[in-house]
């Protein structure tokens, strides 16, 4: 057994980083906390590779399978006799796939940021907020059971927050990040509950032991049924809940567009590559529960996956802001991950659809972190959002332009850059299993050929726009990590998933299936085509078409007027509906009452206190009647 | 000295002194007046004891010593009652009972 | 002397000190001086208990001392602790410390303010350190009664109706409570022996069922009162918008757990099986409290009722988990106590000092304050996140723990009421959030605001000492659990042997 | 009729007229000085009981003392002639009726009952008794009540300078001016 204790500091490192930064990096040294907190963070990742090499090629593999390790435990607080929240460090094939993923995008974007971030006021802030945001991250993929998940999960939301709020004098910037933190606290109250009612079932939190498919867990969770779904599946979807608000799935979707208010970097970290598939990686690590006991929340993984996909990329084809581009893209690309949970087994081939899951989160975090950064670049060459005031800049940002354009084609699914494999896998796992599902895929990868290339073809062709200052190619900080994540997006779809990330953890063979893989990426080339036509010159075509679908395009581009709902449930609803009326009953009622209650009082008193005149005659008159009185009731009366 | 006259004649003429200094008392306005009123029903008291005294104990004293206590009790409060008034005065300009209210609620 | 009267003896010296004292300017560095030795001695007292535990004593209440001080009814001067009291104590002294520092400026008749703030205080510790009923209802009164004095006099707004209705409200629970206590005294021993106030003795009969149904709701109404119970928590948003800094910090920081220590210690442990007979009432009262605090606090305007509902809501939740009589319940009610006294002393700390600066209270005339105020801005910051359950700070640990805990009970109708209750964190987060953004983010709206100054050196070390422990139960909150667990092992034992569920 | 009896009648007649005098009459000083004639007869009353003493003290203390005491606060208060204006009616009705009540109720209440007349012989009261009683720790002994008497009459003194002095300079006004 090879001893990953030392995977503690995995975690340990952006803590303290945080803390030293965000307590005195401000005061004593703020031009150095970038480099301070890049430093740590390769540190990190130099440790999480040697723990992914260590544990895939040198660990001990019991039945052919790869075990889950757990490197780290202690009890955090101990809640029943049986319940008790552990933090600790679990080892298996995704948390270490995550744990390369995240490091190596994360040192990226630290990269990134140092040029990026230059001269912003807040620059350690920044960092500070980055390394906590680094360790929750981990701490999540790492988690060894589902409630530090959960703690990691919070933390991950609330570092989501501050980021987004990061220009916190922006009043926009300001709304996204209470919006996101807000509805996906929302999403987290069904995690919670599902965890309630998953651990009263189970009486345990402990992943190792939940998953295990051979457990008592598994085995005893789906007798007791409750309006028509086991119980069993009522916690699966409340969990799934939860996964939902992070992974920005419908309906809670709302949040990612606006969260594009942060700083460039940070949309590329949290918000395309890392945080918002911390829901796939919640399915993926329930997913032994998922597949044996709740097969129906399996399903409708599946169909909210499917939905979000179709829904974000028709969104996505109408917008202009390039970010909010992107980040449609994201939550259409998270829905496929979703889809392929959804239509997956468990062990062997059957698990294609978790191993493709697993393999597209991987491709996917590498060439949309480009693409993101990739924007970075161009807004801060030009200083906009708005593809619309674009064109022409790749006479201006060559390596900018060739990687983005890399990234396109690995996000159109072109062989043979990675996200042909990936996307390739899911789709396979799509047709065994649900031909509608399929159908409905299909039809977004050609939607995503066609949003992705009508963004490069608008941003670095189309026609001539005059800039105020030239344009220019971004600094080195910047562009090395341009070009090392396009290298990623290139290559990584030749990483054997396969044989290393699975449902079970053995290995199971895979072929490229000719009758999937052609058609899809004909429909992307497709895609790639009509782009062409319609951007890749000025041209009538864009807003004739946008003319002839008035409504269709009318809602797509006002997001289906999502946004105008959650507006009306919040603020007339909750604010107006409940909040008010119960303040005012607060006051006026039940406060009221107390009051009534007062003043009753009061009242008598102010009647009896006439007798109180202070005149001292009135007094004696009471007081001789008085004796007279009592005098005649002792004397004649009483006997 | 006293032989023809019952203990009664005494006893209803102290009452009818104290329940004049009684009305004296409930309805005279000015502070000084209704002092003289409480001395009128110290003085009843007094008849009464001694009243008391001489025909249902005539061996005993406590009667008579009693009301030459009341006196002097009367006299001390005379005084203080006095320097009160003229204290009242001093501050409201009035010795009117019903103007000095201050003690109420 | 024992430890335990050190902690009523020490305030009372320090008023001594205060009183004696020429220059008015003093005072406020005895009271420091004063109550920092009695956080000294709180930390002492926790070390000796440690220690003694550790070593084998396994004794319900431990430094037990007893004196006979009223024989006819036999009333004793009896105190005791057990982990429980040692953490309200510390909680105590911590926020005491904290509102000494808060309350630095205070010039208005400076000595007579920390007079009655001291003497509140050893209204408090006393309550804590009692085994004896009727003595602890005499510290409780004597926690109650100076805060009429420090309302009506150091306030704001309208403090004489504030301080007013917060007295008479407490006044009339301790009507209620003092019924129900004697109630216990005169059903404390059936078997015909002298009839005792102190609570071990009692818990080792049994009090007549009849008898626990008629005074089980008056003690637990009585101390729900000061636990801001729906529909008795009005005083509570009045109050506290209108009291000092300290006072409020103190008041929802400590006094508001009396009431639910007491709710705990008294109603529930002495009366167990009415308890469980009729909780259901006072869960769904108390389910009420927790949400309906919540969408209150949605709809205010001004930083202390906004956090004041928040009170009502999160001291709901202590009692919404007392009730549910088990054992997990039951220790994250009282790590909630803690919690939540240490982060809305924050809370009111923060405010105070805002209000100093900002001269309002009203969140629609702030605006910007991060950029102008940073250091308080972001303790406020860390308050809201405390507050609305961020882990690593005691909000999450102890609201979990209660989660847990209620949802554990094996009935589906407290399970439900639980997930009930488990949705407000939403509410909070709504609320919460919302202040922080319209309060502290965005641009400086008002011209004014650009000159402010940050804090202050003894803000800070008010501020700090608050943030640190929030923090520090937050990370490492075993050890506190496992005090309080340990402690209320005998109590959930005894629940447990009188109600077979 | 006997002329002790004749005395009482006499006695008797002045002490009521006079009594109702100083409660009715509408000038203080009259009023004072009516009081005078009550206490005056009273001491007579005293005379007759057979207690010279105490008859003495009564006109030296009351008559002598007390009276003259209030005259000196009528002159220091009010005008000399001046004129009450009289209370309401109903306070005055009422109070009589009160009064006249509790007068009956009390004689009736002494004409119902029977005085047991004791056969004693009557102690003679002589001044050396007096002093002996007054002065004497025996049972009958009250010079316990005495000492009292004197640290209140001490007291009083005291306070009565106390209270009378003028408290501060904001309150120098002339008594007998201002009157409304």
């Amino acid at each position: 057994m090879i001893n990953f204790s030392y995977t503690i500091w995995i975690l340990l490192l952006p803590f303290l980083m945080f803390l030293l930064l965000g307590l005195a990096g401000h005061k004593y040294f703020p031009k150095l906390s970038g480099l301070i907190g890049t430093g740590g963070l390769a540190v990190i990742t130099v440790l999480s590779y040697i723990t992914a090499f260590k544990y895939f090629f040198t660990s001990e593999k019991v039945e052919g399978a790869y075990q889950k390790i757990t490197a780290f435990n202690i009890t955090w607080l101990q809640l029943t006799d049986k319940l008790h929240i552990d933090l600790g460090v679990l080892l298996d094939p995704i948390s270490v796939m995550m744990l390369v993923m995240i490091t190596t995008v994360s040192l990226m974007v630290h990269i990134y940021s140092l040029g990026y971030m230059k001269g912003e006021k807040g620059f350690e802030r920044f960092f500070a907020f980055l390394s906590l945001f680094s360790f929750s991250m981990l701490g999540l993929v790492l988690a060894t059971n589902i409630f530090q998940m959960y703690i990691f999960w919070e933390l991950v939301g609330v570092s989501s927050f501050l980021l987004i709020g990061f220009y916190y004098q922006k009043p926009s910037a300001v709304r996204a990040s209470k919006k996101a933190f807000i509805v996906t606290r929302f999403a987290d109250l069904g995690f919670l509950i599902g965890i309630l009612i998953l651990s009263f079932n189970t009486r345990t939190f402990d992943f190792i032991t939940l998953t295990d498919p051979a457990g008592a867990a598994i085995a005893q969770g789906g007798g007791i049924a409750f309006m028509g779904l086991s119980v069993m599946t009522w916690s699966m979807i409340f969990v799934f809940m939860g996964g939902v608000g992070k992974s920005a799935m419908f309906p809670f979707h709302i949040w990612l567009p606006d969260a594009m208010e942060g700083p460039t970097p940070v949309s590329a970290l949290i918000h395309a590559a890392t945080m918002v598939v911390a829901g796939v990686y919640l399915v993926a690590r329930m997913f032994p529960i998922y597949a044996f006991s709740a097969p129906a929340a399996l399903d409708v993984v599946a169909y909210v996956g499917a939905f979000s996909s179709l829904f974000a990329a028709v969104i996505a084809c109408t917008q202009t802001d390039i970010k909010r581009v992107l980040a449609y893209s994201t939550m259409s690309q998270i829905g496929y991950m979703m889809l392929a949970l959804g239509v997956s087994g468990y062990g062997g081939h059957a698990g294609l659809g978790y191993m493709a899951s697993m393999f597209h989160l991987f491709t996917h975090a590498m060439f949309k972190a480009l693409l993101f950064l990739g924007a970075g670049a161009i807004i801060h060459a030009v200083h906009t959002n708005y593809m619309t005031e674009m064109g022409g800049l790749r006479k201006y940002l060559p390596i900018t332009h060739m990687t983005f354009l890399i990234a396109c084609l690995t996000i159109a699914g072109i062989p043979p850059l990675s996200g042909f494999f990936s996307k390739d896998e899911i789709l396979a796992a799509a047709f065994h299993n649900n031909k509608l599902l399929f159908a409905v895929e299909y039809a977004v990868a050609g939607l995503t050929a066609f949003y992705m290339f009508r963004l490069y073809f608008s941003i670095f062709w189309g026609k001539d726009t005059h800039y105020h200052h030239t344009p220019h190619e971004a600094p080195a900080t910047m562009t090395i990590p341009l070009i090392v994540l396009a290298i990623g997006s290139v290559f990584t779809g030749l990483i054997p998933f396969n044989e290393l990330v699975t449902s079970d953890g053995k290995v199971f063979e895979t072929e490229l299936e000719l009758i999937v893989a052609i058609p899809s990426v004909l429909i992307g080339l497709l895609g790639i085509g009509i782009a062409f036509v319609m951007y890749r010159k000025e041209s009538e075509i864009p807003d004739k078409l946008a003319a002839t679908f008035k409504y269709g395009y009318k809602w797509a581009y006002n997001k289906f007027y999502m946004d105008e709902l959650y507006l009306f449930v919040t603020n007339k609803i909750i604010f107006r509906y409940i909040s008010e009326p119960v303040a005012w009953f607060d006051r006026h009622i039940v406060d009221g009452t107390m009051n009534a209650i007062a003043s009753v009082t009061q009242n008598v008193s102010f009647r009896i206190r006439g007798f109180q005149s202070g005149q001292l005659q009135k007094y004696a008159f009471v007081f001789v009647t008085g004796a007279i009185m009592l005098a005649i009731l002792f004397i004649y009366l009483w006997k | 000295m006293n032989t023809g006259i019952p203990i009664q004649y005494f006893l209803i003429l102290a009452t009818i002194m104290f329940f004049t200094g009684v009305y004296g008392f409930l309805t005279r306005r000015n502070l000084i007046t209704i002092l003289m009123s409480v001395e009128l029903i110290l003085n009843s008291v007094n008849i009464n004891f001694l009243a008391f005294n001489r025909y249902l104990y005539p061996n005993k004293l406590e009667g008579m010593f009693f009301s030459l206590f009341v006196i002097a009790v009367a006299a001390a409060e005379v005084a203080v009652a006095i320097a009160i008034i003229i204290n009242i005065y001093r501050r409201f300009t009035t010795i009117n009972v019903e103007d000095v209210n201050e003690m109420k609620f | 002397m024992d430890i335990l009267t050190l902690f009523v003896v020490i305030p009372v010296l320090t008023i001594t000190g205060i009183l004696f004292l020429k220059d008015t300017r003093h005072v406020r560095l005895v009271s420091a001086f004063g109550m920092g030795l009695q956080l000294l001695l709180a930390a002492v007292l926790v070390f000796l208990y440690l220690s003694a535990r550790h070593a084998g004593n396994t004794a319900e209440m431990l430094f037990i001392k007893d004196y006979l001080w009223f024989k006819s009814l036999n009333i004793h001067y009896a105190v005791g602790v057990d982990g429980i009291s040692v953490a309200m104590i510390a909680l105590t002294s911590l926020v005491l410390f904290a509102g000494i520092f808060a309350s630095w400026e205070i010039e208005y008749l400076r000595k007579e303010f920390f007079i009655s703030l001291i003497l509140l205080s050893s209204g408090v510790f006393g309550f804590f350190i009692s085994i004896d009923l009727f003595t602890m209802f005499l510290f409780y009164e004597l926690a109650v009664i100076p805060m009429y004095l420090l309302i009506g006099i150091w306030g704001t707004g309208p403090k004489e109706y504030s301080a007013m209705k917060l007295t008479l409200m407490l006044m009339g629970g301790s009507a209620l409570l003092l019924v129900g206590l004697l109630g216990i005294y005169f059903n404390s021993s059936p078997d015909g022996n002298l009839l005792t106030f102190n609570i071990l003795e009692i818990s080792k009969v049994v009090i007549p069922l009849p008898a626990q149904r008629l005074f089980f709701p008056l003690t637990f109404v009585g101390f729900g009162v000061l636990g801001a119970l729906f529909p008795f928590h009005t005083w509570s948003p009045d109050g506290h918008a209108s009291a000092p800094t300290a006072v409020s910090m103190l008041h929802a920081g400590v006094l508001m757990k009396l009431g639910g220590y007491g709710a705990f210690r008294v109603a529930i442990f002495l009366m167990p099986e009415a308890a469980s007979e009729l909780s259901w009432i006072f869960i769904i009262l108390t389910s009420i409290s927790v949400i309906y605090g919540a969408f209150g606090a949605i709809a205010q305007k001004d930083l202390k009722y906004i956090n004041a509902y928040s009170s009502v809501s999160h001291c709901g939740l202590v009692l919404f988990a007392v009730l549910m009589m088990n054992k997990t319940a039951m220790d994250g009610a009282i790590l909630q106590m803690i919690s939540h006294g240490l982060i809305t002393a924050l809370f009111f700390a923060l405010i105070g000092m805002l209000y100093g600066r900002t001269h309002t209270r009203m969140i629609n005339e702030m605006g910007g304050l991060m950029k102008v105020i940073p250091f308080l801005s972001v303790c406020y910051v860390i308050a809201g996140l405390a507050s609305l359950g961020l882990p690593g700070l005691s909000g999450f640990v102890a609201e979990m723990t209660i989660f847990v805990g209620a949802f554990q009970h094996p009935e589906l109708f407290y399970r439900i009421v639980t997930i009930l209750a488990v949705s407000s964190i939403v509410i909070t987060a709504v609320y919460i959030l919302r202040v922080v953004a319209i309060l502290l983010l965005g641009p400086t709206t008002n011209e004014h605001f650009d000159h402010l100054t940050d804090a202050k050196w003894f803000e800070k070390i008010s501020v700090v000492t608050l943030i640190g422990s929030v923090a520090a139960i937050g990370l490492a909150p075993f050890w506190l659990s496992t005090m309080i667990g340990t402690s209320l092992q005998p109590i959930v034992d005894r629940i447990i042997a009188l109600n077979p569920f | 009729m006997a002329s002790n009896q004749i005395m009482f009648i006499l006695f008797a007649a002045m002490i009521i007229v006079f009594s109702v005098l100083t409660v009715t009459s509408r000038k203080i000083l009259r009023a004072a000085v009516y009081l005078l004639f009550v206490l005056v007869s009273t001491s007579g009353l005293y005379f007759m009981l057979n207690y010279q003493f105490l008859a003495a003290v009564q006109l030296t203390l009351y008559a002598g003392g007390i009276v003259v005491l209030i005259i000196f606060s009528i002159l220091l208060t009010s005008h000399i002639s001046q004129k009450f204006e009289s209370s309401g009616w109903k306070k005055n009705v009422f109070s009589a009726i009160a009064a006249i009540t509790g007068a009956i109720l009390s004689i009736i209440t002494i004409l119902d009952y029977k005085f047991s007349a004791t056969t004693e012989a009557a102690k003679e009261v002589d001044m050396r008794l007096i002093g002996k009683s007054l002065l004497s720790v025996d049972y009958d002994g009250y010079v316990l009540p005495f000492e009292v008497i004197s640290v209140l009459l001490l007291a009083t003194m005291v306070a009565a300078i106390v209270i009378a002095k003028k408290s501060g300079p904001a309150k120098t006004q002339s008594p007998t001016l201002n009157q409304e």
